[in-house]
């Protein structure tokens, strides 16, 4: 695709768009429709959009596959975190409450921070997979 | 507030992406191995705090329960929960060796992450007081244990893990549309709230539709008698430490399942007694034991031999549980912790000595009794355990199971079982004499390492354990039973 | 800690002691003294029964409420002194008869005889029916390794089926018949006059026919079969075992049960015992047939074994005070009379290789002393004057007459004649017939190894003269 | 109507699973058959009149949220099993080079 520029102005355009966007989703989660989960496919669609466009050598020098798995393992970890971070608190496990000064500044940093450890576990798995199914084609 | 049940199921799920992160094999078996551990320690408290307290209940973010996600630590919870992740021990310490030879390397900590996985979903289905819930821990022991079956090392592993996946898929399916419905008729998905507010009384079509579903759904978890094909492929075809670990743990939360949906949610319409449901299982469950103890009898591989009889052990516990007295119960309830230990303990062996013979076959074991006179006296004690003779646990399990079908209204089936279980000596026997009466044949098995060979004889000592004090199998089995069945008669 | 279980654990320990040592020349001698001490501790627990009857030792609570347990009965006595006694008698001549005909694996042999002594110590101090299954199992098993000792092809078949009779009837019927009880009564206690208060005579019904097929060891038709089958196993084990200790363990079980666990008044009400009256006299007329056919020496005297257990499940269930006497009496001469008639048959076969009936012609001027002490035995087992037999049969027939059942005297008679006429060939053959080959030495008694059965032979001999006492602890005592 | 609809969606996933032989096909009969289901769920969350589930002042019927959410788990537990089974069927076809089943049966 490297050679095709009509495909490569669009979007070097849109992955900017793209990647805004998919932060708007992340962190509007707690005010309107979205989330976590919605932003993660979208980054990661963003991302995925730069590796077929350029290449995946360039791709994977950005986020090597070791990198994503790691990153996907740490979103997993810090929403535990938040968890037990509430139970340390004197809370039950994912009670937001305690994380605060108020209770409502805790559930809203708890949400956050929630999200962005899903957020961050599912662009993560949606690379490795996008990565995995081109392993794949590249051994046959 | 009591943090425990909460903990036991987290703290595997978060060593899990932890292991991602490690991925170097030795620490990522040590730290799997050090939570599995951990975790029996906090059940044992929790089991300790729950008998003497009652039911420990946990919101998680506090969200209260009809809203929020509640667990319930009750005492069938605990006694499934013990055995569980006991299994889940024993198994991580036996099968360190034979997981490094079989898995392919890269692949190693994958299988660990979906080995606690597994777990978490196993404990997190027994835990869980939200219907729903409950969906979401199966499908993750699900989807974790399909990983796990595809990584043996035969040729058709991926092809009994796809087929499994199917048929659980279709299971898993069934129990998320029958809890659709059970919530457009109440309104809740709390089982607590669910049982209140199922009214006794006549049963709507939508309801039994539910009561269908759950029971396919169940049905093929616990392989019920039509539906086991797939434990036999999977027992044959997955690693055999992973075997070793489902035997024990896979289709008792089955079990657990049909109790708490059919014993606990619908108590109030006992749906097993309105629609003659007990009877119909029990027929064929009847119909299980006897084919698939002749079809062990006629197998000649190992692990397929041993699947059948699980299928009819099994069986077994459903029949004891159909019989809708606290007796039948009880008796199941004995025969689920000791029918996995023995279970276990046998399939462990096979692992242990066979590590990279694909095929064991019962030829296989001739003469072996001269090269390991102890780990042989040791399965042959878990293979006595099976029959059920005197001083084993098997013998307890037979004991209750018999005395209770003499005493509910199915009394004429006890021949059937009597029978059956003196077929199971056939098979038993088959590889008893091999043992000890066959002259040695020049194979490798392979030499265990003195952790497996520890694990085998804990399992042994266990089973003989169990067969002369009762207190810990009967004691509970008793209390729960007796639970159930106050709750449903008043 | 009870005497009753340091005896037990005693075997136990002895057990592995010849484990521990496993030296083909040492465990002969270990197990004669193992048997040896458990003899002295039968005699010191028969001199201090007084302090020890109806006196529960509670082990391990197998199941709620009801625990492994030990007591010591009458019958249990008797039984101590006839089974320990002959087993030092067997273990002695054993040890001459594995190195004379080279049995290799001796400690394999030492270690499963002594585990079956244990398992039949164990049934006789059981003091209540889930305990007796435990050693009623124990010994089934331990049994086993006994009867494929061999290990070619013929004893491994012989020794399934012999599990498989075992252990299915156990299964399938004395399982489910204690569990039945226990349902019915609430407890498994051995009691004198038996636990059942109240009950219907189905349930009695039910109950005596799964006991009486459950408790295959005593082997009334139609599970016996697995006797014949065990007799591929050396002959010691032939004689202890399958004449003394499993056979007479089932017959006790069997004895116990109606006398402790139904009660004679329950089984009389009910008219139960007619069942156990035809298939115990159906069995003693048909095996007595079957002998008769045999030419094996050692067959013809397992079907005799069968017909005599039967004997003694008849006395029984007639239920009269003689006849339970001569039940006792039985129990004991059988015993003594069938390990002589054992013993000397495996002597035959060692000294010159004479396994048949039809090969014993001139037995005796080869064997004089043998042949003398198994005419002895054969005469006790037809029951003739001036042989113990005599005893116990005369009772027997006092029991029938007592008890009105007057048909019964036809099978007595009848079993009588054919014991007599597949006993007298035997004798006949070995002191009148000509040899039809000539035997290279004139005689080849082996003293050590006809020790211990003239041992036994001298006490047969003795009692018929001193059963006085004998009858007098039973009556006093047991009826 | 609408049920019977899902009731024929769900029988139709239900067959092709069991009827189909190739294993791809099977995977979309799995699919379908759990968006039978999924739908099952959205058409009892359905509140007449109701609008999507965020709060503002002015709308007091709304559809009853809890049902999409429980659906949202529900489809991501399907990708994983859908993705689960297309990895695991190249692992079959790499090793029995085919993924008809009644084929792969007779290996």
């Amino acid at each position: 695709m490297r050679h095709h520029t009509i495909p490569r102005i669009v979007t070097k355009l849109l992955i900017p768009v793209i990647l805004l966007f998919g932060l708007y989703v992340q962190f509007h989660g707690d005010f309107s429709a979205g989330g976590g989960f919605q932003a993660g496919v979208i980054f990661a669609a963003g991302f995925i959009l730069y590796n077929i466009i350029f290449g995946l050598d360039i791709g994977k020098s950005i986020l090597s596959v070791n990198t994503s798995k790691s990153l996907m393992a740490l979103g997993v970890i810090l929403y535990l975190m938040v968890g037990f971070l509430g139970i340390l608190l004197g809370g039950n496990f994912l009670e937001y409450n305690y994380l605060s000064n108020t209770p409502i500044n805790g559930q809203l940093l708890g949400i956050f921070l929630v999200e962005l450890g899903v957020g961050l576990t599912v662009s993560n798995v949606m690379v490795l997979v996008f990565y995995s199914f081109n392993d794949i084609s590249e051994e046959k | 507030m009591n943090q425990l049940p909460v903990l036991i199921i987290v703290l595997p799920l978060l060593i899990a992406p932890i292991l991602l992160l490690v991925r170097d094999n030795r620490h990522v078996y040590n730290l799997s191995l050090g939570v599995s551990f951990l975790n029996i320690l906090l059940i044992l408290i929790l089991f300790q705090d729950v008998y003497q307290n009652g039911n420990i209940l946990y919101e998680l973010g506090s969200w209260k329960a009809p809203i929020g996600i509640r667990l319930n630590a009750d005492l069938l919870s605990c006694y499934f929960l013990l055995l569980i992740n006991f299994m889940a021990f024993i198994c991580l310490i036996a099968g360190n060796k034979t997981i490094k030879s079989q898995v392919e390397d890269d692949n190693i900590h994958l299988f660990y992450i979906a080995w606690l996985l597994c777990n978490v979903g196993f404990s997190g289905i027994v835990l869980t007081n939200d219907i729903f819930n409950l969906f979401v821990f199966l499908e993750i022991s699900s989807l974790a244990s399909y990983f796990l079956i595809s990584q043996g090392n035969y040729k058709a592993s991926s092809l009994a893990a796809i087929q499994y996946l199917f048929i659980g898929s279709i299971g898993a399916v069934f129990i998320l549309f029958a809890i659709g419905i059970l919530y457009v008729n109440t309104g809740t998905l709390n089982m607590t709230d669910l049982s209140n507010k199922i009214r006794s009384g006549s049963i709507s079509l939508s309801m039994s539709l539910s009561i269908a579903m759950f029971l396919i759904g169940v049905g093929i978890k616990t392989a019920l008698f039509p539906l086991h094909g797939w434990l036999i492929r999977t027992y044959s075809y997955a690693p055999s430490i992973i075997v070793s670990y489902f035997s024990g743990t896979s289709t008792k939360i089955g079990i657990y399942i049909l109790l708490r949906v059919f014993l606990d949610i619908f108590n109030s319409i006992n749906p097993l007694e309105y629609y003659n449901l007990a009877q119909l299982i029990l027929f064929l469950s009847l119909i299980g034991v006897l084919l698939s103890t002749l079809y062990a009898i006629k197998q000649n591989e190992i692990k397929k031999m041993l699947a059948y009889s699980s299928v009819a052990q099994l069986s077994y516990i459903i029949i004891a549980i159909m019989l809708l007295t606290p007796d039948g119960l009880t008796a199941s309830l004995i025969h689920v912790f000791n029918h996995s230990i023995i279970k276990t303990g046998l399939f462990l062996v096979v692992t242990v000595l066979f590590i990279n013979n694909k095929n064991v076959s019962i030829g296989d074991f001739s003469g072996l009794g001269e090269k390991y006179p102890l780990l042989m006296s040791a399965f042959v004690i878990l293979l006595l355990g099976l029959i059920g003779l005197p001083l084993t646990s098997g013998f307890i399990s037979k004991w209750y199971l018999i005395s209770a079908i003499l005493q509910s209204d199915y009394w004429y089936i006890s021949g059937v079982i009597l029978i059956t279980s003196f077929m199971t000596f056939f098979y038993a026997w088959l590889l008893i004499e091999k043992i000890y009466f066959s002259a040695r044949l020049n194979h490798d098995a392979s030499v265990a390492t003195s952790y497996q060979l520890l694990c085998v004889y804990f399992l042994a000592a266990l089973t003989i354990y169990l067969g002369v004090d009762t207190s810990l199998t009967f004691g509970i089995s008793e209390q729960i039973s007796n639970n159930f069945y106050s709750t449903i008669n008043q | 800690m009870s005497i009753l279980l340091s005896h037990i654990l005693f075997l136990a320990f002895g057990i592995v002691i010849i484990y521990l040592l496993r030296k083909e020349t040492f465990t002969g001698v270990v197990s004669i003294f193992i048997s040896l001490a458990s003899l002295v501790y039968a005699l010191y627990i028969i001199s201090i029964q007084d302090i020890l009857i109806n006196q529960k030792t509670d082990i391990v609570n197998i199941i709620p409420g009801i625990p492994l347990s030990f007591s010591l009965d009458y019958l249990g006595v008797i039984f101590l002194v006839i089974s320990n006694g002959l087993w030092l008698m067997v273990s002695i001549f054993s040890e001459r008869y594995l190195e004379l005909n080279k049995y290799q694996n001796k400690p394999k042999f030492y270690i499963f005889f002594t585990l079956s002594m244990l398992a039949t110590n164990g049934i006789i101090y059981s003091s209540n029916l889930l305990t007796t299954f435990v050693f009623y199992e124990i010994l089934t098993i331990a049994t086993y390794p006994l009867v494929t000792f061999k290990g070619d092809k013929k004893s491994i078949i012989n020794g399934k089926k012999y599990l498989y009779y075992l252990l299915g009837t156990s299964i399938i019927f004395f399982l489910p018949a204690i569990i039945f009880t226990y349902i019915l009564t609430g407890t498994l206690d051995y009691k004198v006059g038996g636990i059942f208060t109240s009950y219907n005579n189905t349930a009695i019904y039910i109950l005596v026919i799964l006991y009486l097929f459950g408790i295959a060891k005593s082997a009334v038709m139609p599970f016996h079969k697995w006797l014949p089958s065990a007799m591929v196993a050396p002959t010691p084990v032939s004689a202890l075992l399958h004449a003394v200790a499993v056979v007479k363990s089932g017959v006790f079980i069997m004895l116990k049960v109606f006398l402790f666990i139904f009660g004679v008044d329950v089984l009389t009400q009910s008219g139960a015992n007619i069942i156990i009256i035809l298939f115990a006299s159906f069995t003693i007329i048909s095996s007595s047939f079957i002998a008769l056919n045999q030419d094996n020496i050692k067959l013809r005297l397992a079907y005799s074994t069968i017909g005599q257990l039967s004997y003694i499940v008849l006395a029984t269930a007639i239920l009269a005070p003689y006849s339970i006497l001569a039940a006792v009496l039985h129990l004991i001469f059988h015993a003594l009379g069938k390990i002589m008639l054992f013993l000397s048959a495996g002597i035959i076969a060692t000294q010159t290789g004479i396994k048949n009936v039809s090969e014993m012609n001139n037995l005796s001027s080869k064997l004089p002393i043998t042949c003398l002490l198994m005419t002895i035995g054969a005469i006790i087992m037809i029951g003739l004057p001036p042989t113990i037999g005599f005893i116990s049969k005369w009772y027997l027939l006092l029991g029938i007459m007592e008890s009105e059942n007057l048909y019964l005297l036809i099978v007595i008679i009848l079993s009588t004649l054919l014991n007599a006429s597949y006993y007298f060939p035997m004798i006949y053959k070995s002191y009148f017939e000509k040899a039809k080959f000539d035997y290279k030495s004139p005689s080849c008694e082996d003293m050590p190894l006809a020790f211990p059965v003239i041992i036994v032979g001298f006490i047969a001999v003795i009692l018929f003269f001193k059963t006085d006492f004998i009858i007098k602890f039973i009556t006093e005592n047991i009826i | 109507m609408l049920f019977v609809l899902n009731m024929i969606l769900f029988l139709l996933g239900l067959f092709i699973i069991i009827r189909e032989s190739n294993l791809i096909k099977k995977v979309i009969g799995l699919n379908i058959f759990q968006s039978s289901v999924f739908i099952f769920y959205l058409i009892i969350s359905k509140v007449d009149g109701g609008v999507p589930p965020i709060l503002n002042d002015d709308q007091l019927i709304y559809s009853n949220p809890l049902p999409h959410v429980l659906i949202l788990t529900a489809i991501v537990v399907g990708i994983a099993t859908t993705s689960l089974a297309l990895a695991l069927i190249i692992k079959v076809k790499q090793k029995y080079n085919s993924i008809e089943e009644h084929e792969l049966d007779k290996i």
